[in-house]
């Protein structure tokens, strides 16, 4: 454990915290993007380079744009009733996600578990390899899946016919 | 001292948690996606730390998993927000007690 | 069609860049401050008034009629007559001010006179610093001499010099047919 | 001590000597050389500074050297002679006008996100400088030597976008969330052919790498010509389409519609003022330049000189001058073409680049297996499938873009 990681680690939890407990949404998703870049950051620390730049490649460039342009599309309308969240709702589920959180560290260090040292690096070539033949198969239905999402996205969003825009 | 291994897997348990208790205590449909997000992102943190760290060397499947994993989450990503635009359309609200037309 | 359009502008604005350095046709940019471009015979400013002769206080042509000040339009003229001590009023105007900011360059003050004493200038360059103050023309600032009307616009001071002295002409060959037509009655008289 | 220092002078007029002789290499060797006088556990961090130091101060002036020329070369185009008052020829325009942004007073709009207004800029600069480190300038030039480097490069201009609307959002401003709005579209939809024209060349290479990509164009065909990706046919086909992308990237004209001063005043800088309004300014030019390095990195080869016995100037001279040459294309582009609506700019980029590059990387595929051929005329052969693969296709997608209507000849009452 080095003082990257921890700065690494900081970044990663403040960010996560962060775009789960504002009240802004913009401000939550940018903080969802925060926390991305700092998920990039571990992934380059731990050497998988690939990873990393997809992960800013993806998150940051692509999913935290259209979470914004979702947030910016659905705007409560003006004077309409706030949403009143009880507070035993979110106390619960504090409580259920900390019980959670309690048990899954207990868990991790209660594993013995020994750390490979040394570098481990992986290249594109060689990720390009295991693409093309041993995950040539999930590479396919991941292709099918994103054409499916791609459509499935763009008829669920699209006006039906007859309704007029919004 | 802890190990960089444990480390790691504390992080990824860290950021679940943070992600679970989104999802629980919010109650705005977007938040509750990027609640998701956070434990999908928890899960590659364990497949990179378990590519890194792990005994068995010369194998890709931890890096290969987490690149699978982006790929199907940005397509759960885009199709669960044209979800919430589609429901917002027809409750113009985006909280999720206010969607429960759906009786059984 | 297929983006040969864009090929084709290219080349016109190369050519273009190309000729600004060659072709002193094309390029027509004037260095102002050092470099003014020679304006129009009929531009016009702002007005002033016209004197006779080199006394700008004696010489000057308004007579304080106030026809100008009546038909200027944004109404920036203000005349005040002169009086003598007795409170006959004199044909000189006390005070003449024009205020530069509200006028408009109508150039109706310049039709309507009768005397030809307001002509419109050719002078833009007015800046100044303080808003109300400077911009106000008084009497002193607004009187410029006949020589001055004459080298900033020629043809009309040539043309006004004309029926000016065509006037005066008529007007004294006017005096000498009345004192003739006096002096043959005052000849007649005794008889 | 005495001893070490002169020891030290030694070394440096060996090094200097050394970079005299071998100009090619004079950064790398002076570089090595500075870095050897920290001792061993800084020199990492100071090898890095030093890069850091020598890309900021060189694309910083090529910044203000950009926008003279861009001033200027606009002003020769619209036949005047641009500025010409601060210093001979008004070449310390750029001084001036950055004394001009430093002096302005910084306004945050009342309700505006005060820290998000300031974050958005800051990011928006450090993106952009942070696609320069993976360009190799010259000959054992490149900052970073990353493997998968091209990655890098779209990751770090995504993060852009981002800052992009961060700069729109904070300002709270309609014409801000407009402009921002315009960008993000227009960049998201550009990235997609950018990405797959710069895919062909590595697939040729099987490299994301830059320096390898770039090492792969050196050397001449039939003695004369040199092995760049323009001169093959999906080269060409990809470097047109590149650079169209890389003028929506980059918000220039005739792609600036989020910026469009005539209906969205300044679209997301509406609300920025003084140092801030510099630091967009600066990120737009900075991009304008990574950009172009990429093209020249991806398909004119770098920084290989273009004929042979030109060999000996320095590499990073023929980078910087194909550099040059790309910027004052943008800059000539600019001063041509018209602004495109919003609605052609979509239907450029998903009904004619998208589905080209993708033709355009089958063919790449073509041309790769197609290398293998060894009959007589193999080589018109290979560029003539090629050229047809491409240009039918070209035909009927500009064709389905151009408009169908005839205009009738306009006539004006009062003129003429």
């Amino acid at each position: 454990m080095s003082i990257s990681f921890i700065i690494i680690s900081m970044i990663i939890l403040l960010g996560a915290a962060a775009a789960v407990s504002f009240s802004n949404l913009i401000h939550c998703a940018l903080s969802l993007a925060v926390a991305m870049v700092g998920l990039a950051m571990l992934y380059l620390h731990l050497g998988a380079e690939f990873v990393g730049f997809t992960q800013v490649l993806v998150y940051v460039g692509a999913v935290s744009i259209v979470v914004l342009f979702a947030i910016l599309l659905t705007r409560p309308a003006p004077f309409s009733p706030g949403v009143h969240v009880p507070w035993h709702g979110r106390v619960t589920g504090i409580l259920v996600a900390g019980l959670v959180a309690g048990m899954l560290v207990g868990a991790v260090l209660g594993t013995p578990l020994t750390s490979h040292v040394g570098q481990r690096v992986i290249t594109v070539k060689q990720i390009g390899m295991e693409l093309m033949t041993t995950y040539a198969a999930p590479l396919e239905i991941v292709g099918l899946l994103l054409t499916a999402a791609l459509m499935g996205a763009v008829i669920l969003a699209a006006p039906e016919n007859g309704e007029k825009k919004p | 001292m802890i190990q960089p291994l444990h480390a790691c897997l504390i992080l990824s348990s860290l950021l679940f948690c943070i992600g679970l208790a989104g999802v629980l205590a919010r109650h705005n449909t977007i938040l509750m996606l990027i609640g998701v997000e956070l434990m999908l992102n928890a899960a590659n943190v364990n497949f990179i730390a378990f590519w890194r760290y792990g005994a068995w060397a010369g194998q890709s499947a931890g890096v290969m998993f987490a690149i699978f994993s982006i790929a199907v989450a940005a397509a759960e990503i885009a199709v669960g927000l044209a979800l919430v635009i589609l429901i917002f359309r027809h409750v113009r609200t985006t909280s999720i007690d206010r969607v429960d037309g759906m009786k059984g | 069609m297929l983006g040969t359009g864009i090929i084709r502008g290219l080349v016109v604005t190369a050519r273009n860049f190309l000729g600004s350095f060659y072709d002193r046709r094309r390029f027509v940019t004037v260095f102002y401050p050092e470099q003014k471009v020679e304006m129009p015979e009929r531009f016009r400013s702002f007005p002033f008034l016209v004197y006779d002769g080199e006394d700008a206080v004696r010489g000057l042509r308004c007579v304080a009629c106030k026809i100008c000040e009546k038909n200027c339009p944004p109404q920036c003229i203000y005349i005040v007559q002169q009086r003598d001590e007795k409170g006959k009023p004199l044909k000189h105007p006390a005070v003449f001010d024009l205020d530069i900011s509200v006028c408009m360059s109508c150039g109706i003050c310049v039709e309507v006179c009768p005397f030809d004493s307001i002509k419109m200038d050719k002078v833009f360059e007015v800046a100044e610093s303080a808003r109300f103050e400077k911009l106000l023309f008084g009497k002193a600032a607004l009187s410029k001499s006949n020589a001055y009307y004459r080298s900033v616009s020629p043809a009309d001071a040539g043309e006004t010099d004309a029926r000016l002295e065509e006037e005066k002409k008529a007007a004294a060959a006017k005096a000498q047919a009345a004192a003739q037509k006096k002096s043959a009655a005052q000849a007649q008289e005794p008889q | 001590m005495n001893e070490l220092f002169s020891e030290w002078v030694r070394r440096a007029v060996e090094t200097l000597s050394e970079m005299l002789r071998n100009p090619d290499q004079a950064p790398v060797v002076g570089k090595a050389f500075i870095v050897s006088v920290f001792p061993e556990f800084l020199q990492g961090v100071v090898g890095a500074f030093i890069s850091i130091a020598a890309l900021i101060s060189v694309f910083g002036g090529l910044f203000a050297l950009l926008t003279l020329m861009e001033r200027k070369g606009l002003g020769r185009i619209q036949n005047r002679p641009g500025p010409n008052r601060v210093g001979p020829f008004g070449i310390l325009q750029p001084v001036a006008d950055g004394l001009k942004m430093l002096t302005k007073e910084d306004i945050v709009p009342f309700r505006a996100d005060a820290f998000l207004h300031f974050i958005a800029p800051v990011i928006l600069v450090m993106m952009s400088l942070l696609t320069l480190a993976v360009i190799p300038y010259g000959r054992n030039m490149a900052p970073i030597e990353l493997d998968s480097a091209l990655l890098f490069f779209f990751a770090a201009g995504a993060c852009t976008e981002l800052a992009v609307f961060l700069a729109g959002w904070a300002s709270r401003n309609k014409y801000s969330l407009l402009g921002a709005m315009r960008a993000i579209a227009q960049m998201i939809s550009y990235e997609l052919p950018l990405l797959l024209a710069s895919f062909s060349a590595v697939l040729l290479v099987g490299s994301l790498s830059l320096v390898s990509i770039v090492d792969s164009q050196g050397g001449f065909m039939l003695g004369v010509l040199p092995k760049w990706n323009v001169l093959t046919p999906w080269g060409f086909v990809g470097f047109i389409i590149f650079m169209i992308g890389a003028f929506a990237e980059s918000n220039r004209s005739p792609f600036d519609l989020p910026e469009a001063e005539s209906e969205l005043i300044a679209g997301h800088l509406t609300e920025y003022s003084g140092f801030k309004y510099a630091l967009f300014f600066m990120a737009e030019y900075i991009g304008m330049l990574a950009i172009s390095g990429l093209a020249v990195t991806l398909f004119l080869g770098g920084w290989h000189a273009p004929v042979p016995f030109l060999g000996w100037v320095p590499s990073y001279c023929w980078f910087f001058a194909k550099l040059l040459t790309l910027a004052c294309f943008f800059i000539w582009v600019r001063a041509t073409l018209p602004r495109l609506r919003a609605d052609q700019l979509m239907a450029l980029a998903w009904k004619c680049l998208i589905p080209l590059s993708f033709i355009n990387l089958g063919v790449t595929v073509f041309w790769h297996y197609s290398a293998a051929w060894s009959f007589a005329m193999a080589l018109p052969a290979r560029w003539g499938i090629a050229f047809l693969a491409l240009a039918v296709p070209y035909t009927f997608l500009a064709r389905q873009l151009g408009t169908k209507k005839t205009f009738a000849r306009r006539t004006y009452r009062f003129a003429e």
